[in-house]
């Protein structure tokens, strides 16, 4: 038995709306070692951020509702903790890094007060050495510590970013939750922060859960890797399981997707059609009607977990049925 | 990025027909319990000024007076109660809304067209004219509106049509303010780019895709503009510069009746309560029509 | 900014004032009159000049605190103002505070309990709030408070309690509008990003609405603030003639009906320079509440 | 050389701001033959976007000149310039904001087609109008749907469909599919593939996303604050960039494999483009700057064939 920093189970969460019922996650498990990074890879309205928000117990209720499933983080079960120890939890436990910059900062405060609240929320600090903690956790995100008394609006994007870091670090999390960290950054920007985050995450022995629907991005950083749909994580596993031994249709079709830089002539194969609607999820497989492979079972009947090791899992119809499958053809190199 | 409300997704529907948008507008209006009260309220009224003569005689109801039945509380025969001349309060409180939602209507109109086309041309044209527009407007709402209209009649004189230019020049600035707002919100959009792009020249833009884009705030806005016009006129005729009496009008009613408050205090209820109504009714629509026409805002 | 505006809006309230039908000079010398003595006096106040050596001729006097004589009783049109001015001042600031110190917590707690009962409840009323005429509500209040439970004074201005009437019925509106603001500018900063990162790092929910959000929040329900004073002071012109309150807007009401235009010119202006120093202030606010803006200064 | 459809002639487009002029594009020269896809790649205030609107005339340049078939089109006349507007287009970023939410599809795909009075039969323009549909497959149930109900791919697809009403030769594509997901992002490139080779079209590809340039362009420019640092084919530009910041750039990419490569982290603000001092904007983030490049501002040079780099030290720096 290893010693697990989060354990997600059986994750149902769904959103009342106007309009319906929105099944935004259907089904999650979740293991995370300390110190790991895992990769939550997916497309807009996969559910990763659902799934990144319900782990600090962020999701908005209404109309966000639990239905059912289990959190344990770092030994507490989130779901049965009253508000008030939910607060002593974030900031302190896990923090999360928003994938705006641009919005995440509150603009009507400086960023040395924004960084020392955390800490003297947390570490009951007076305010004067909170601020002292501030500048130190701000000249390690690579800020002057002279800039604690500027706003918001006078930083660049990367450096917001770099604040919203060291916001998020100001308390050593044991978990830290970045939803799109670099996404709204440019690319040489991206790479200094990414830079900073392995560095930092080296540096506190952290574990991390980094949300990004970029391949590439997920390349570097991460320990682990979980593909999402409509949902339901379909395939999960290491680095190598997943990019190396890719199993499920849907992965595939995302490798394939993306331009290789290093063979321009390379074909792109998209994945047909689109996500189906989240308000009428299909009763069967929801990768159905845009999957190459396609059965008859996959109409009707949801796919259960197929594991391949001890790490690498997939929920598809194709390893129960032939379990020496093996998909047509990845067109990624290595 | 995964809550469903971000996400449009395609609605499986097999078009074969063009909906109009305007339809849809009403069909969130109607969801709106409160916008419904508001319109079976206004509704009402537009009813009792069309219809007056079919309830009450001008001449003789609203104007006539009789000594002998004055001050009299509210009964089966005067449903509101006789005035200070022994008029019957319900039938000048209907002849009443005549006035009002005229006034209330064109002076917006006036407003809306003058101060429209000047905050149309601000916001799409920019630079040199825009400043110049606005400068102008500065000075004027430096003035509040009230006291700019109140200024207006008290050089003019007091009449309907002076009250309906006063009220409709005093709320110049703001439907200049909002449609310049509007369309310069428009403006930026890559639409505007895209028309030009195929050869769209100035005025197939502003009419086309500029204007229809930037009714929403202007429709919503001028409703409540409206309400606030109708307690305008009310407002000038009490203190004697708006309608004058014997003409019945909420506001100069409530000004004859002042006087017997002590004893006979229905005589300024309902023409009061007619006020209130009517500028809630119209409040209540504005209100539902903001949100319906922009559903984001839920 | 002011100095332009001001010159503005007293070029414009002249030019309004100047289109009075009716003379001047046989106004103050009354129905017996010679030809002679109104064409002697027409000389004398430069009746016969341009308008516009009229009104370099008012600036200049203006400047040297002259705002000529009143008409009808021959007094200095300043002297009156300056004596009048601080009852208009009193009444208006008591109203405004009271305004502010009810709507901003009441929007925020509405703004925190979406659709609750506080807040179906909450913004009802202020629907209401806004749909009441103030000169009406004034007659409604004397009606319940002064004439039945006799509680305070119906009018006049005779200490502390006679404050209270006028006060509350001047606030009621920009309390009403103040609140919608609050709480839909609440609304929106709840849903911003960085309301959630400061949840993220384990801030109560009671310090995000207070810390976080309100400071966001204020800088829209400032603006509110500004226009709602103007607005206040064209109620103070109904509130004060409801309530016989000695102020700057009952001598407005006053010597529009006596035609005295040296006095109405001094009122508007009057009234025009303090929501015009109102604004400023409320710029200068806003540096201290968004950062900003301040560096747009600097 | 007469295969030349467009060339571009130090173009220029400066913008009042309170703090004095932005340089968005100084000094911009290029030339694209017809059929190809010329890349333009930078990060976010290169210019990129500003010089692709400045080619088409939505913006108004400062200076330079823009050759479209020989003709200076700056000269043109308001009436000459909607004319040739038939033949060059644009595809936008922003699949929400770049169609008119009033309007259904065919409404927003027949607008051309009526404003430029090509086809007056109603019908046949409606015939044409669901062939236009096809050809950027687009199901013709849609046709009555407004914008906002489709999502962000077929989006795009109507806007290609726009562009493509007119007798269209050139198109400038502004990031047509960063807003996009990965998976759909793939289907809208193979769309613009596939109507390149059938209708013989000429593209300016504007994108931050190198890999995608790569994929797409016959030749790739590099902007960076306003400057055009380097220009080459695109196979020679990604097997052997010269200019510092290409490097830098192109070692950014995180790539979705598992072989890790050395990354050039760079360090040092970013100039800013008001005003700008005539050295290299580079220099103060490149790690090879020296005097001359703080003194001086670098020219284009031929590396070799159509390869060239604006770099004061390139030559040392190859050697």
């Amino acid at each position: 038995m290893k010693d697990h920093i989060l354990e997600i189970k059986d994750l149902h969460i769904q959103f009342n709306t106007d309009e319906g019922v929105v099944q935004a996650l259907n089904g999650i498990d979740i293991t995370l070692e300390r110190g790991k990074t895992l990769g939550l890879v997916g497309e807009t309205g996969a559910g990763k951020t659902t799934t990144a928000l319900s782990i600090l117990r962020l999701v908005p209720r209404p109309p966000g509702e639990v239905v059912r499933g289990s959190i344990i983080l770092d030994g507490i079960p989130i779901m049965e903790q009253s508000e008030y120890e939910m607060e002593k939890i974030r900031g302190k436990t896990v923090s999360m890094i928003f994938q705006d910059p641009m919005t995440a900062l509150n603009p009507v405060i400086k960023v040395g007060e924004q960084i020392a609240e955390a800490i003297s929320i947390h570490q009951k600090l007076s305010k004067e050495k909170s601020l002292a903690k501030a500048r130190e956790v701000l000249e390690l995100v690579g800020i002057p510590g002279n800039r604690m008394q500027e706003y918001p609006h006078q930083f660049s994007g990367g450096m917001k970013q770099r604040v919203i870091i060291a916001i998020a670090l100001s308390c050593s999390p044991k978990l830290l939750i970045a939803d799109e960290p670099t996404t709204a950054l440019d690319v040489t920007i991206q790479a200094q922060v990414l830079e900073l985050m392995k560095e930092l995450k080296q540096k506190f022995h952290m574990a991390m859960v980094m949300i990004s629907h970029d391949l590439g991005v997920v390349a570097e950083v991460c320990d682990d890797v979980a593909i999402m749909y409509a949902g339901k994580i379909v395939e999960q596993g290491s680095l190598e399981d997943v990019f190396l031994r890719t199993k499920h249709p849907y992965t595939e079709g995302l490798f394939n997707s993306i331009p290789n830089i290093d063979d321009r002539k390379a074909e792109l194969i998209p994945i047909r059609g689109l996500m189906s609607d989240p308000y009428n999820l299909p009763s069967g497989c929801p990768f159905f009607d845009r999957c190459d492979y396609a059965m008859d079972i996959c109409r009707t009947e949801k796919p259960v977990k197929h594991s391949f090791s001890d790490t690498h899992f997939t929920e598809c119809h194709l390893y129960t049925a032939q379990p020496e499958f093996s998909l047509k053809s990845k067109k990624t190199k290595e | 990025m995964s809550t469903p409300t971000t996400t449009t997704y395609e609605k499986h529907t097999l078009n074969t027909k063009k909906k109009s948008q305007w339809l849809d507008v009403w069909k969130r209006l109607k969801k709106s319990r409160t916008a419904v009260i508001g319109l079976i309220l206004i509704l009402v009224f537009l009813m009792l000024a069309l219809f007056a003569p079919f309830i009450a005689d001008y001449e003789k109801d609203a104007l006539g007076m009789n000594v002998k039945e004055r001050l009299q509380s509210p009964s089966l025969t005067h449903w509101f109660g006789t005035d200070e001349f022994g008029r019957d309060i319900f039938a000048r409180i209907v002849y009443g809304t005549r006035i009002s939602l005229f006034v209330g209507i064109i002076s917006v109109s006036i407003a809306l067209s003058l101060g429209g086309t000047l905050g149309a041309i601000a916001g799409y044209y920019g630079g040199r004219i825009d400043n110049a527009i606005m400068r102008v407007l500065d000075v004027l709402l430096a003035i509040p509106t009230i006291l700019l209209a109140i200024t207006i009649v008290a050089a003019l004189g007091a009449s309907i049509l002076n009250l309906m230019i006063a009220v409709g020049i005093s709320n110049i600035p703001g439907f200049a303010r909002v449609v310049r707002a509007s369309v310069l919100s428009v403006k930026d959009q890559e639409y505007i780019e895209s028309a030009r792009a195929i050869g769209a020249r100035d005025h197939t833009i502003i009419l086309k895709h500029v204007l229809p884009n930037s009714m929403a705030p202007i429709v919503v806005f001028a409703t409540l503009k409206v309400a606030s016009a109708i307690m305008a006129t009310s407002s000038l005729s009490f203190i004697g510069l708006g309608i004058q009496p014997p003409t019945p009008e909420w506001g100069n009613m409530l000004a004859g009746g002042r006087a017997y408050i002590r004893d006979h205090m229905y005589i300024v209820l309902s023409p009061g309560l007619a006020i209130v109504l009517t500028v809630l009714s119209l409040n209540l629509i504005g209100d539902g029509l903001r949100d319906a026409l922009d559903p984001k805002l839920k | 900014m002011l100095i332009p505006v001001m010159l503005g809006v007293i070029f414009l309230v002249f030019f309004i004032i100047s289109l009075t039908p009716g003379d001047a000079a046989s106004m103050i010398l009354g129905d017996g009159a010679t030809e002679e003595r109104i064409i002697e006096l027409r000389d004398d106040m430069g009746l016969d000049d341009p308008l516009i050596v009229q009104y370099g001729r008012y600036m200049w006097d203006l400047l040297r605190g002259n705002m000529g004589d009143s008409y009808s009783t021959g007094r200095s049109v300043a002297g009156e103002i300056v004596q009048r001015f601080p009852n208009t001042f009193k009444l208006t600031v008591t109203a405004i505070f009271l305004s502010v110190l009810i709507s901003i917590p009441i929007g925020v707690i509405s703004a925190t309990k979406q659709y609750s009962l506080f807040d179906n409840i909450g913004m009802i009323l202020a629907l209401v709030g806004i749909s009441m005429p103030s000169f009406w509500t004034g007659l409604i209040l004397i009606i319940i408070f002064a004439l039945n439970l006799g509680w305070f004074p119906s009018g006049g201005m005779k200490g502390i309690m006679s404050l209270v009437l006028p006060a509350f019925t001047l606030a009621i509106a920009s309390t009403a509008s103040i609140t919608r603001t609050t709480r839909s500018s609440m609304l929106e900063v709840i849903r911003q990003d960085y309301i959630n990162t400061a949840k993220a790092k384990g801030v109560s929910r009671r310090k995000v609405i207070t810390r976080h959000a309100l400071g966001n929040a204020l800088i829209p329900a400032v603006t509110v603030i500004g226009l709602e004073f103007g607005i206040l002071l064209g109620g103070a012109v109904l509130t004060e003639t409801v309530f016989s309150w000695p102020g700057i807007g009952r001598l407005m009401v006053e010597s529009i009906q006596r035609k005295d235009t040296p006095m109405v010119l001094g009122c508007v202006i009057i009234f025009s320079l303090s929501f015009s120093i109102v604004n400023l202030i409320i710029d200068i606010l806003y540096a201290y509440i968004d950062p900003r803006i301040k560096a747009n200064y600097t | 050389m007469s295969k030349i459809i467009l060339e571009v002639k130090n173009l220029k487009k400066y913008f009042d701001s309170p703090k004095g002029k932005l340089h968005a594009v100084d000094d911009v020269s290029f030339a694209i033959e017809k059929g190809k896809t010329l890349g333009v790649v930078g990060e976010s205030g290169c210019g990129k976007s500003t010089t692709g609107r400045v080619i088409l005339r939505l913006l108004e340049a400062t200076d330079g000149e823009i050759f479209y078939k020989g003709v200076n089109i700056r000269k043109l006349s308001a009436a000459k310039m909607r004319e040739l507007r038939r033949e060059m287009q644009i595809i936008f970023q922003d699949p929400f904001s770049s169609l008119d939410p009033r309007n259904t599809v065919s409404e927003i795909i027949e607008e051309p087609i009526i404003l430029n009075k090509l086809i007056k039969n109603k019908k046949q323009r409606f015939e044409r109008v669901l062939e236009l549909m096809d050809l950027v497959g687009l199901s013709r149930r849609l046709i009555n749907t407004y914008p906002h109900e489709l999502d962000g791919g077929r989006r795009q697809r109507i806007g290609i469909a726009r562009a493509l009403a007119l007798n269209t030769e050139f198109i400038v594509c502004d990031e047509p599919v960063s807003a996009l997901d990965v998976s759909i992002q793939a289907q809208i490139l193979n769309l613009l593939k596939n109507l390149q080779h059938k209708l013989g079209l000429t593209y300016i590809f504007i994108t931050h996303d190198l890999s995608v340039v790569n994929h797409f362009s016959d030749d790739v420019a590099v902007m960076y604050l306003g400057k055009m640092v380097e220009k080459a084919p695109a196979e020679e530009l990604f097997s052997h960039p010269v200019h510092p910041y290409t490097q830098a750039l192109l070692s950014a990419i995180p790539r979705p494999t598992l072989d890790k490569h050395e990354k050039i982290i760079l360090k040092g603000e970013i100039t800013s483009p008001i005003e700008p001092e005539p050295i290299c904007r580079f220099a103060n983030r490149c790690r090879y700057a020296e005097d001359i490049c703080r003194r001086e501002e670098p020219q284009l040079e031929t590396v070799e064939g159509e390869h060239e780099v604006a770099c004061h030290r390139w030559r040392e720096l190859e050697g």
